[in-house]
């Protein structure tokens, strides 16, 4: 998620920027980290079913880099319409 | 949490924060459920390949713009007006 | 959530009291927002499926609203028998 | 964060805390839960109206006394005679 | 999950290591508590599914008993192989 | 939050814990996952029994090591060599 959307820090006091910084930092680095956790899952779920084998096999490695590639594009896709309708939404303001 | 000589009281200053905090929050799990949502709704699981295809690209255009309305439209039932963004 | 459900406050000193009680507003505003976000989430999933239009239909906009009352009612209800619950669990301590 | 004259240190304190507010943070997500979980059991989901009928009412009712039955039940064999409450 | 997986502090000064145990153990208060949590929502949502009567029958008893402890034996085993896999991935770096 | 003589600055030293702490919580987070989604895809749900069968053992085995490999595949493929650990 793009951190411009989670809030505007120009109008802060200087010290008062600094932490909210490192708050957005903080809460980016936990968001990212539950998204890399999130896809995995996913593809996970979506692409092994069989447990015959213990190594993932050949068609499941194919499928996992699809659908993570997949699941990248969507997510940036989403992005940039989410910040279109927010931009919207604040100049109504 | 040092001092301040104007404005807000640390006190205050914390509330504020803490709000601030909570409202960035709920505007990651918005995008979040938002995103995995119209994945499910939007795109073929099969995943023949690892392109978006036009279909599901304009799907996932309206999902996320009808998501926005149904975010829109439970703030005024909820009172508040809007949202809580 | 009822605020009372979290904690009893009464024989705390009067400085923890307060930082007690910021600690369940902050609870309480984090719960609200994510109670906020599911609800969006459940109604959208149940009523939205058809993605041929950009505008939200009619009957989507209603079947959108009885999903949000419904669900605030039930969410209600279910904090009236929790609470008795909670009440009944006390009370045998 | 200030030193304690009496009482508890001041690390004790914080673990004190800490552990009331994962105690909060735990019956938030039980009432969570149960809440989604008997919405799920007893709600008719093409939402022909607004209200809940009898049937859902009281189903709602004794969904919330089994799942507190459960809670209680899996408390008694966690070992610790009953739940994190 | 195991303490010694989330982190190696024989490396720091102590009031660092004080301070990064405590962290460990908040955290670990409140994984436990979610995982209990997540298996009586498991459990119920498995087991439970007539509403006819208000008290838990017998044979959902029996039920939810069965899935917990399943489900505690399951979490046990994957949490050996899960610290073999970590295991392996150190001495690999 | 007490002054440090050498090495990181205060406000260094509160992003490497912050860091530390987020790391742990995804370590977390990685373990309830794949003990659930390896529990949804090899235990019976009828709980017949309240003991794990060899098939059951053998499939969580399998599981949990092809939940590892999947996680280092995506790892790789984000670019960052190796999965956040």
């Amino acid at each position: 998620m793009d951190k411009s959307m989670l809030g505007d820090l120009d109008n802060l006091p200087e010290a008062d920027k600094i932490r909210m910084s490192g708050m957005i930092d903080q809460l980016q680095i936990r968001d990212s980290l539950r998204m890399y956790n999130s896809l995995v899952e996913r593809c996970f779920s979506d692409c092994v079913d069989s447990f015959k084998h213990k190594k993932l096999q050949k068609q499941e490695e194919t499928c996992v880099q699809r659908c993570a590639e997949k699941f990248l594009k969507h997510s940036m896709r989403v992005g940039m319409r989410f910040a279109e309708l927010n931009q919207g939404a604040a100049t109504q303001d | 949490m040092a001092a301040s000589n104007a404005g807000p009281s640390a006190l205050e200053k914390e509330q504020i924060f803490g709000m601030a905090e909570k409202e960035m929050e709920y505007r990651v799990e918005l995008f979040n459920k938002l995103t995995s949502t119209c994945f499910n709704k939007c795109v073929e699981k099969k995943y023949k390949e690892s392109e978006l295809n036009m279909g599901e690209n304009s799907c996932i255009d309206r999902c996320v713009s009808k998501y926005w309305q149904v975010n829109n439209l439970v703030g005024q039932l909820l009172g508040t007006g809007r949202p809580p963004m």
